[in-house]
């Protein structure tokens, strides 16, 4: 017993990899495509080390041209494959939403079900480090409101591999939305939290569950990837106060975990969404509504706090404006616990 | 030089898809009498026909092995015939029954047969990339099969399939890209559209090797796809090859062609690949009795088609909640009801079997 | 006082074109691009007539290539043209979102508003005629979503025309999304409402100010396009049985006129929103979460009906399923009513 | 024959913006010691320099007037000066600062100078639809304006770029496509992202003229330049240029080039357009005084820039808010708060201008 058991801190990066390198050795049907996931590993480190374990073969450059990958990876993954195809920052999704969510996300719905699209799509979002409003964006209301595609951000290293596990093993599209802010990278510190123990061997996180990060009776805050950090941050700002919020981490937003949401705030009567993605017909909505619908008598309270409705402004001092904060979310719980 | 059998089972393809298209065309104009409504009727929403364009379809598939792939377009039904894809299934579908490829769910645009590899869909060129990714799973299998990708004339300006020419070019990827050239894209002609009247020309800039038949031969089809495929085969790249084929009716049933001088519909009717390809026959020693039979083994296989789709049931309501996924969620919701309520409340609520009435255009008739 | 001033019946394409044609002639900086808007005349006639008035330069047939002539209209807004360019369907902004989210609605923005974009981006909507996946979608929380662009939808002629005086006039880039089936096209019959009286001079609909169809105390229900004759159509039929519910038609998604539902809202207590959009993460998520924010002590009641995060299935009985109909609208009235 | 006095013109601009790159790399740098972070210092974010592009800028828009249009991409310094973009507003826009181009919104990727009608986006290819539908404003008014869309090689694959290509062609307008080829899209080869050699041959596909500059002699440049540009304003049509250019730095500040061979990086500043031109400058008899007295005006005015840019104010977090709409709802709501509460709340939640420090790397430093 005077053994112990070395514990693995590992990068939200690192986490992801490991996923990835481990179903490729499992199967030769996993392959990644993507620019610059070959020698470079990935502008934000989702590639790093494949290439030498793996070859330009199972580890793609591809011409910028994503369309044509993307549509090609749908292409792969109903000949049975397994491809990862990468869209560099979700906010490009503009020049190849077609591919993603008229044949990937629908062609097992209008094949009847006798075609499948095994495939997953990763991306890098996020702001927070001054890229302006066309490389700092989320979107996660755009993807989780088209149907035919499971759509997951992990907020952690733990989260990132089992997540990525699920999502490879899946065999519906899945949509893997990274937050730059939060992988470890060299060039653009993250907060401590996502690092996290790691197991080294595979396993997998469900979809639909969200996690309880922190327990608490005052108040609801339900956020996902970089926010969890920022939520959890102002929880315990608070908690000094006297006030103790619980914070959901919702780790798949299709499926959607409503009942851990709604039994949250069945408990607490008030409801906090936070959100990196655009404000208005996106997700604090969906998850407002989606308490409504079933605990409206419980519903006491209810804030949001998102990007404003504006595009992401490049200027330290607007985007932080408009960036939610600690602050803002500590504020909102404030409000809501009133 | 193309055999005479080959030429044969080209022809029974070509007269089975004209056929067929004939007998969609009565059935779908049933039920929007007098007045057209595009809802009502045995086969509602959109329907594209394609005779004229059926030496394009015969001419390259007859190259094709159930394993490779074929990505069509909109108007896809000529080509679908040509690569085996279940005629029947195929009918039901389109007739919306429940047996049908896709279970009632795709229509038309959207036929699915993964047992020879053939998918349609309706967004201009969206075929194409899925086309390369299937050719890219070939040659990272190692296998000899191809893929290839369907286009109308007025896809070539389309982006999706300019990005597929350059990806299948710069992998060497077994893909052969079909370019059906029938003048017009709607109502807009192919001048206005593009300055190239070679539509095979846009390969140059990929330094791919594109080549244009000229008149829709099935012969000439034939042959420049038997190089094509082989190359792809071989490991030798991509190609793309035009077409030159004729709409014979309106770009969907229904279009008036209000835009389209009337000399050239006469002269698309008047250049009818089945008759030229009769002809050769002809010449090649083939009795008119013998062409008779084929078309008569055509006409019967598509009646039987078109017999058995009709009887076959709708599906029911509550099967547009099936099929998102394959793997559905297990705990994490899915909205899986028509409007009002949670899910556990399915039975009570839009689940229930509305009246659905075969001529019944729907709700704002 | 014998003459009667002649009442003008349109459909809700002519109306639509009349207004085009006003501001064509009123302006040289007008011009229409689209896919067969010139010799067909729109395939849901959009711009039927209009070739003859003013000739193929300005009312141009393009390429198939949404993405250069919807960006080509960008670049020529920004030059002092006012284009407008028509996506045929919605269902295809896969192609060209790029254009459309990034350059049309964002260089305002981010240019700091030393550029603007006075273009009107037209495209028909919704389904209801079997044309299954990709043809029948609304999509007007995609576009409500992303900040920068006006998203406009009229429900009838009169509103048809005067929106669309606005959106060509306004300096701001605007959506506006006509839905098929209100059109009038001789192919495909529409309900009796949108056909309406119509002013022969011009007159503007503003932005943002959403219209009470009916009034009622028991339920509010909001919703736009062609479910606005279905709410209506419910409502009617529910007063026979003593329940009065008030209509909301929001005309106009981004500005959005929250004002007009919480007011009605405060009044009924129980709230219906009704969409032919996917339900999560779109419309009926936003309205909810608006009307919780301002008046929750209100608030009793609360049912979306809305396309059940499927895509849209071809066969009639499955496509009936999932478009909400008048009866599943009168249901939910009920079901908050109870 | 280029006279001297364009010659020298170039040469001033040229060494405007190579002196412009090299002082924004080290202001850049400042405030991200020790430890690189990209969201630290006086600029924050991304930056893209060209440093060795600097003939495909000043030999193409040496033919330019204020009101013909340009679209730059992500690496738009060099054109931007090239077009006259106002320095001074577009360094401070660079620091972020209130009174740049964009009021600190854009940032370096998303420069916008309405006076000379220069713009520029983040987005590959993005640029080339609005400049063509510049040139069809310009054609629709009946001017001589033409506009002209810059690319990297990497771009040439991409739909909206090629999509460009076929409306400038059928609709003949006024436009000049020129490609930057500076070898390398981030870290990917061009030999492995497309199969030619040439990028201008995709022209060929669309039947435009393409041409080739093989390398980056700014004198060749602008004579290629000349005849497109020439070409453009009498009506006869867009051409597409390859300029052969080198990367004297990584894709971005803070790229250490792990995936470059180090004979290429050095290769790539061995092989400098600017000494190229200073050379043929000297043998057209100019001295290096006169270079000298040049190249110190170019230092001055981005001195001045630079310096200017630093004084002024960093916007006020509630500017944020501003500029979605030029016409903004009056009674439509537009969320128009950070976060939590109402528009009427504004300055009870974030308006309130947080701490903000130019040496602040945002939240999560
Ligand atoms: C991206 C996209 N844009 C527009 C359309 C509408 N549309 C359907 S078919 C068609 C014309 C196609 O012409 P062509 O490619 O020549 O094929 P054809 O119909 O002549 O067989 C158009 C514009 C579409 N389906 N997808
Ligand atoms: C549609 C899109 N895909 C990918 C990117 C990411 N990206 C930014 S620059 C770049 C490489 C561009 O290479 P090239 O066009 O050759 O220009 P260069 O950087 O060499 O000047 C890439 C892939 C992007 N901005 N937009
Ligand atoms: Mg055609
Ligand atoms: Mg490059």
């Amino acid at each position: 017993m005077t053994q112990q058991v070395a514990k693995r801190e590992l990068t939200m990066s690192r986490a992801m990899v490991e996923a990835i390198a481990h179903e490729m050795r499992e199967s030769e049907d996993v392959f990644y495509m993507g620019e610059d996931v070959a020698d470079y590993g990935g502008i934000f480190d989702s590639t790093q080390g494949l290439l030498d374990e793996f070859g330009y073969d199972r580890v793609m450059d591809v011409p910028i041209s994503e369309t044509a990958y993307i549509g090609a990876a749908v292409g792969a993954a109903q000949a049975g494959m397994r491809p990862i195809a990468e869209l560099m920052f979700v906010d490009f999704f503009g020049v190849c939403m077609d591919q993603i969510y008229n044949q990937m996300a629908k062609n097992t719905y209008m094949s009847g079900g006798s075609v499948n699209v095994p495939m997953v799509l990763t991306t890098a979002v996020g702001g927070g480090y001054n890229d302006a409003g066309q490389h700092s964006q989320t979107l996660y209301g755009t993807f989780a409101h088209l149907p035919g595609m499971k759509v997951v951000v992990p907020s952690n290293a733990y989260d990132a591999k089992g997540l990525m596990h699920s999502a490879i093993r899946d065999d519906d599209p899945v949509v893997y939305m990274f937050h730059k802010r939060l992988m470890g990278i060299g060039w653009m510190p993250a907060p401590e939290g996502p690092k996290t123990d790691v197991p080294e061997e595979d396993y997998t996180v469900p979809f639909g569950e969200a996690a309880v990060k922190r327990e608490g009776d005052d108040a609801t805050v339900v956020t996902l990837g970089l926010h969890v950090h920022r939520a959890m941050e102002a929880a315990e700002g608070l908690a000094d106060d006297g006030i103790e919020a619980e914070v959901i981490d919702l780790r798949t937003l299709v499926p959607f975990d409503t009942e851990t949401i709604v039994q949250s705030v069945r408990k607490t009567g008030r409801l906090v969404v936070v959100d990196e993605d655009y404000r208005s017909f996106g997700l604090t909505g969906e998850v407002v509504a989606r308490v409504a619908e079933r605990a409206l008598d419980d519903l006491e309270a209810v804030e949001r706090v998102a990007i404003p409705d504006v595009p992401i402004p490049y200027a330290r001092p607007l985007e932080q404006a408009v960036n939610p904060s600690t602050a803002d979310i500590a504020e909102a719980i404030r409000t809501v616990h009133e | 030089m193309v055999s005479v059998n080959t030429r044969k089972r080209m022809y029974e393809t070509m007269v089975t898809a004209r056929h067929y298209e004939e007998r969609l065309q009565e059935e779908y104009l049933e039920g929007k009498q007098p007045a057209f409504d595009i809802s009502a009727g045995p086969i509602p929403g959109e329907l594209h026909l394609a005779a004229g364009h059926e030496a394009a379809a015969a001419g390259v598939c007859a190259h094709l092995r159930p394993e490779d792939t074929v990505t069509a377009t909109h108007r896809p039904h000529h080509v679908a015939i040509a690569k085996g894809v279940d005629l029947k299934r195929m009918t039901a579908e389109i007739f919306g029954r429940r047996t049908g490829l896709c279970k009632g769910k795709g229509g038309h645009m959207h036929l699915f047969d993964p047992d020879v590899n053939f998918a349609c869909s309706g967004i201009i060129a969206e075929g194409s990339p899925p086309a390369v990714g299937a050719a890219l799973a070939a040659k990272k299998r190692g296998t000899t099969d191809v893929a290839v990708s369907y286009l109308g004339e007025g896809a070539i300006s389309q982006g999706g399939f300019l990005e597929s020419l350059n990806l299948a070019a710069v992998q060497n990827l077994p893909v052969v890209f079909v370019i059906e050239d029938n003048d017009w894209a709607i109502s807009m002609p192919k001048g206005r559209v593009t300055d190239v009247e070679n539509g095979s020309q846009r390969a140059d800039g990929f330094d791919m090797p594109g080549v244009r038949v000229d008149y829709d031969d099935a012969l000439a089809v034939y042959e420049t796809a038997h190089d094509a495929v082989e190359r792809a085969r071989a490991g030798n790249g991509p190609t793309l090859i035009e077409v030159q084929v004729h709409r014979r009716m309106g770009h969907f049933m229904g279009d008036a062609e209000g835009y389209r001088p009337k000399e050239d519909v006469e002269r698309a009717k008047r250049l009818d690949c089945i008759e030229r390809l009769a002809d050769d026959l002809r010449e090649e020693g083939v009795t008119d009795g013998d062409l008779a039979e084929l078309t008569d083994r055509a006409h019967e296989r598509v009646e039987e088609a078109i017999e058995w789709a009709k009887e076959q049931p709708e599906p029911d309501p509550e099967e547009a909640f099936a099929d998102v996924f394959v793997n559905p969620p297990v705990r994490g919701e899915i909205v899986s009801d028509g409007g009002a309520d949670d899910a556990d409340d399915l039975e009570a609520t839009d689940a229930e079997p509305r009246e659905s009435d075969a001529d019944d255009g729907g709700e704002d008739r």
